[in-house]
């Protein structure tokens, strides 16, 4: 019983890849109306591999591939969704997003609303998003804040495997649509695989870790960034207290704002870039509600506002990093 | 199948409800904009009485005609218009939206050739719950030469899904005309051999053609034979648009198409049938009152609770996006 | 000389809407690269009737009618900007951006980039943007902050008729591509009309009126709203100073800074819903550079995040009024 | 024109650009993403000989071919690939996006389908300034199933441009077969007719046939005769990217293929021709050398400058979006 190596050693460790296909899988088990689409992702399994197993499970009336017509993908979810499935359906890249937003934008999240309530639309479009990995301008992008410009799409961004099973189960089961931002960078990351049946509300964030000085806030890649950060400044005497936020929308600024309550200074470490970043949001929220609690300007840690590069050293420029988070919270914390 | 005279009286009814919203738009009772379908009565009421109530209709911001042969109510749809509480989508979505989720007709959609996917992936859906459910996606000629309309096409066909593309061919998008901004004559039935589908131009101001030739697809696509594109030429009677007197269309096209008139036709085959003006004369006057007293009603319905701005966001009614 | 009067009426009023044909066409007429496109801007003048009279004056060699395909129009429009052109291109309302939104968001404002500055694209998307006129969700949005998440793009939003004619000639003189938010609500509105030659540089904001209790940043629609509010405000010994910002990118902050300098109090009007609006970066900046300046809380006075209904009176509990601007600034000054 | 044993080396030099690629690749000195062109030197190389200097060139991502045939040396592309200041997009694009502005290679890119518009706005920019260089869009078979290729054709068409549209049909996107997402057989030719527009199927691995078809439709589109659609049938000798074995793909597809490389194919032509053997084995070992050569100096130059970062946002060189 209080052998705890033991129980340590009994958690599984996963990857973020294969709990992307793990939490697709245990919907599909679990409700015969849920049905992928998406191109190569079923004897192919992906191009990132994340929809590994599917295919073989389900069969090709379950797992659909696609012309590349991304288009044609989300229109047909969104109508399949209307009528009785809850389509899950893969954009490869998030940058592709570009080349169906009209549903993404003007169809899906104000389906509802325009017909006064009479249609819904419970879908998940699923993405990889972010950078980091030296694929350059067109195939690199953080794009959540295309989507949260617009009001009736939730959005999710999670960082560890156990997130990315428990909100994808939360993501399928919901009747709202939700754009699933799964991040390229965090593929190969591992942690503890998620139990059986976890789900994880869409809209709380997690206090991933403990701190008094300092908080912040972090999305998708950037939490292990925070995390190394605030790992870092702990030698150095800075207490910092890591959010991560796991869904843009619903949005949980109770846990931001009392955690601001506690530390009186907030950073918000974004990967994507400065201007129109979802961390305005959050940083104007806070300057408005938590004006009284503040002892310190609000930092935003962005990537520079330029197309994202093709080599590593330039990208590295660009996206923030360990060193560039320590460094503006050092200085806050000194403020 | 339905009498002639049973949809003579129906395009009687869209054709009123029509004029009845040019009327109130024209007396400031009605905002933001319409696009009426007077002229298109036969395509709407042609088709939906060749589908089963189980099949789903897509259509456009130019969409009365199929909300009202689907079995939406002039009043509800006048209500809406009139941005009444009463109105078919509580007001929220105007005349570019009419939605009568409960006879399938799953919306109007205001974005060129964007239902057009939605329609394929109902067809997809019913496909795979193993109904024999057919969908149908209406849209004008200014919608082949989008993007969508070459995305659903081709999707559709290699799933060999059943869906029926059905282009209301008015020869005009607004106020350009179609020929001047494509490349192939029949803007809709010509492309389908670039997507191996059969297709059909037909007279969409016959409503007995239109209802045959939708009859046909259908049970093509019942039995899984696939998607259809049917092309039905027609003319729209008003301009594209709120007060577009439509001065880019020749008086003489006009003055042809008007003698082309769906209700016209109609009443032409009637009578030939043998059906004694009296009839007809009747159904003409019940159409009429229905759409009065729908005005009547639209008119003296309780405005729209600004309340509602903030509902149907959310799958639990909320607008709430965070805490 | 002293006879204001006369003086005053020898200025020339003109609309919003005469203003953007007349600004195109003051720019045709200097320069013969620039050319038109767009669906029914030609023989039919526009839907908006923004184009009159240029068919008229410049032929069918320079304006162009297209189909309804606004990849092409805008994907187009960017080969012919590379090659030697300064294309103008109309997208008729701009949630319809949605439908070519790849080019606005991957190719366009990064190509300079990605090819190390081999290729530049001085071209102006031009589109009719923004609520109040009952269009419902599709036909009414406020999409500016689509083009802000974008680094690469610039983005103009006026707000008067003079200043659509200025800015127009500096958006189409640009190497650097632009996109032109015309607002629809403003089309039918009034005021001096620009004097020849009249060039507005972008990424200048107007302080246009001057006051030093609350500052009301503000944009194109809005921009009438706070100047209301700030009349209204003045009865009541309040003295707001209002900002046009004019530009998204480049985003005159400096104007801000100062502005707030004096005032200490700062409110932003914008017509987009708060998630993810513009207002948000302008606030996070205000909360960073300028934190000892803010005697209180920073307030955005946004839409709501709801999709656009149709009814006036919903519309109207939905976006900006002047007085839920008034009442906000109200509060602030009283903070 | 060329003689073949020119284009010969050309596609040699390619060939060996491709090879180095993928080894600097395994060997952990180009980072990201690589799509090789092996396999496609003949529809690059003898297009490029049916076209004029003036003319306009846009490729994809899978686009090392097309800027070398069109005069990027293997050096600057691969310094490219390597993150080196040398790059020719100063290391900003990478493999994705190389480009070739003043030898009119204006730009691969990586969102399929997405320059073909670009393509038509470069013809339609021709034609307005009354030159009569024609410009050509190449894109794989995959592209031809998205809106963009629609809108495109559908455009170039109405506007009769001097565009050329080439797909380089090598019968995957991807990991997925053509035929089992398009509806058609020839995903674009058989979509011409569509267009009204002219098209032919042709061996893409023969560079005499390309050139010949490519050399004919510019003629016709700079008399004015619009646009054409070209389609080459290729295979890639590579997987998809990276390290793809492209085990998807039949053995005896493979082998058939590999049999008809183009480069095979150039050869048996020569020595039909009487070129001696010794001439071709000269030529290959020319290739070779200027490929080792461009990868010794690739190796040597120096990194990428991170400063770079920050510039060719804007026209005046900046990245300053505020004040
Ligand atoms: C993507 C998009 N582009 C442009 C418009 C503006 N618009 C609305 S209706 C219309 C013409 C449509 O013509 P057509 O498809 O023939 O239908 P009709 O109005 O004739 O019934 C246009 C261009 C739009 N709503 N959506
Ligand atoms: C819009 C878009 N969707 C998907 C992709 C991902 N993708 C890159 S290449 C490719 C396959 C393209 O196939 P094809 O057009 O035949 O060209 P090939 O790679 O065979 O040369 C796909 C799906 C993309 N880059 N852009
Ligand atoms: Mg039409
Ligand atoms: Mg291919």
């Amino acid at each position: 019983m209080a052998d705890m190596t033991a129980n340590r050693e009994s958690v599984t460790v996963t990857t973020y890849r294969e709990s992307v296909a793990e939490g697709i899988a245990r919907e599909m088990r679990r409700d015969p109306t849920v049905v992928c689409l998406g191109e190569d992702i079923g004897a192919a399994e992906g191009v990132f591999k994340t929809t590994v197993g599917l295919f073989k499970e389900f069969g090709p009336r379950r797992v659909w591939d696609t012309p590349i017509s991304e288009q044609a993908i989300v229109g047909a979810a969104m109508g399949a969704a209307m009528t009785g499935l809850r389509p899950v359906a893969e954009i490869m890249f998030s940058d592709f997003l570009a080349c169906c937003w009209d549903y993404l934008a003007n169809e899906i999240p104000k389906v509802r609303y325009m017909t006064g309530g009479q249609l819904s639309v419970p879908l998940v479009v699923r993405t990889a998003n972010g950078g980091g990995l030296g694929f350059g301008a067109q195939h690199s992008q953080a794009v959540e804040n295309w989507a949260f410009t617009v009001p009736g799409l939730k959005v999710v961004a999670p960082s560890t495997p156990a997130d990315v099973v428990g909100l994808m189960a939360s993501a399928i089961r919901s009747d709202d649509p939700v754009v699933f931002f799964e991040h390229k960078g965090l593929f190969a990351s591992k942690g503890p695989a998620a139990p059986p049946d976890h789900v994880v509300p869409l809209g709380e964030a997690a206090v991933v870790r403990s701190g008094t000085d300092v908080t912040l806030v972090a999305l998708a890649s950037t939490v292990p960034v925070a995390l190394a950060a605030a790992e870092a400044l702990a030698a150095e005497g800075v207490s910092v207290e890591v959010i991560d936020l796991r869904c843009l929308v619903p949005l949980d600024m109770r846990t931001v704002l009392e955690s601001v309550q506690r530390t009186s200074r907030l950073v918000i470490v974004e990967e994507n870039p400065y201007q129109g970043g979802w961390g305005g949001t959050v940083a104007s929220i806070v300057a408005d509600e938590g004006f009284e609690l503040l002892d310190a300007p609000i930092r935003r840690v962005a990537a520079a506002c330029v197309p994202l590069p093709f080599a590593d050293a330039l990208e590295d420029q660009v996206i923030p990093t360990v060193s560039t988070v320590t460094e503006a919270v050092r200085r806050l914390a000194a403020y | 199948m339905t009498d002639l005279i049973d949809l003579y009286e129906r395009m009687a009814i869209i054709r009123r409800t029509e004029k009845a919203a040019q009327d109130l738009f024209l007396a400031g009772l009605i905002k933001g904009t319409t696009h009426l379908a007077a002229g298109h009565e036969a395509v709407a009421v042609g088709a939906n009485d060749a589908l089963r109530a189980d099949d789903y209709v897509f259509a456009t911001y130019r969409g009365h005609h199929h909300a009202i042969a689907r079995g939406a109510t002039p009043e509800e749809c006048l209500a809406e218009l009139m941005s009444k509480a009463t109105g078919i989508c509580k007001a929220k979505g105007g005349s570019m939206h009419l939605t009568k989720a409960d006879a399938n007709m799953l919306g109007s959609y205001a974005i060129v050739g964007s239902h057009l996917p939605m329609a394929v992936g109902a067809a997809w859906s019913a496909t795979l719950r193993g109904t024999d459910q057919v969908a149908v996606a209406f849209f004008g000629d200014g919608a082949t030469n989008i993007g969508a309309f070459h995305e659903a096409l081709n999707l559709a066909a290699v799933w060999r899904l059943p869906v029926l593309f059905v282009c209301e061919n008015n020869l005009y998008m607004e106020y350009t005309p179609i020929g001047s901004v494509t490349a192939v004559a029949n803007p809709a039935a010509d492309r389908a051999p670039a997507y191996g589908l059969p297709a059909e131009v037909i007279d969409g101001n016959d409503v007995l053609v239109v209802r045959d030739a939708v009859a046909r697809a259908a049970q093509r696509a019942r039995d899984g034979g696939g998607p259809t594109v049917l092309e039905a030429r027609t003319y729209r009677h008003y301009g594209h648009s709120r007060t577009d007197p439509a001065k880019y269309r020749p008086e003489d096209e006009v003055r042809q198409w008007l003698e082309r008139d769906p209700l016209t036709l109609a009443r032409a085959k009637l009578l030939e049938q043998g059906v004694p003006e009296e009839e007809i004369a009747e159904r003409d006057a019940h159409a009429e009152r229905v759409v009065a007293a729908a005005v009547d009603a639209a008119k003296s319905a309780p405005d729209a609770d600004p309340r509602e701005a903030f509902t149907d966001v959310w799958a639990d009614g909320s607008a709430t996006w965070r805490t």
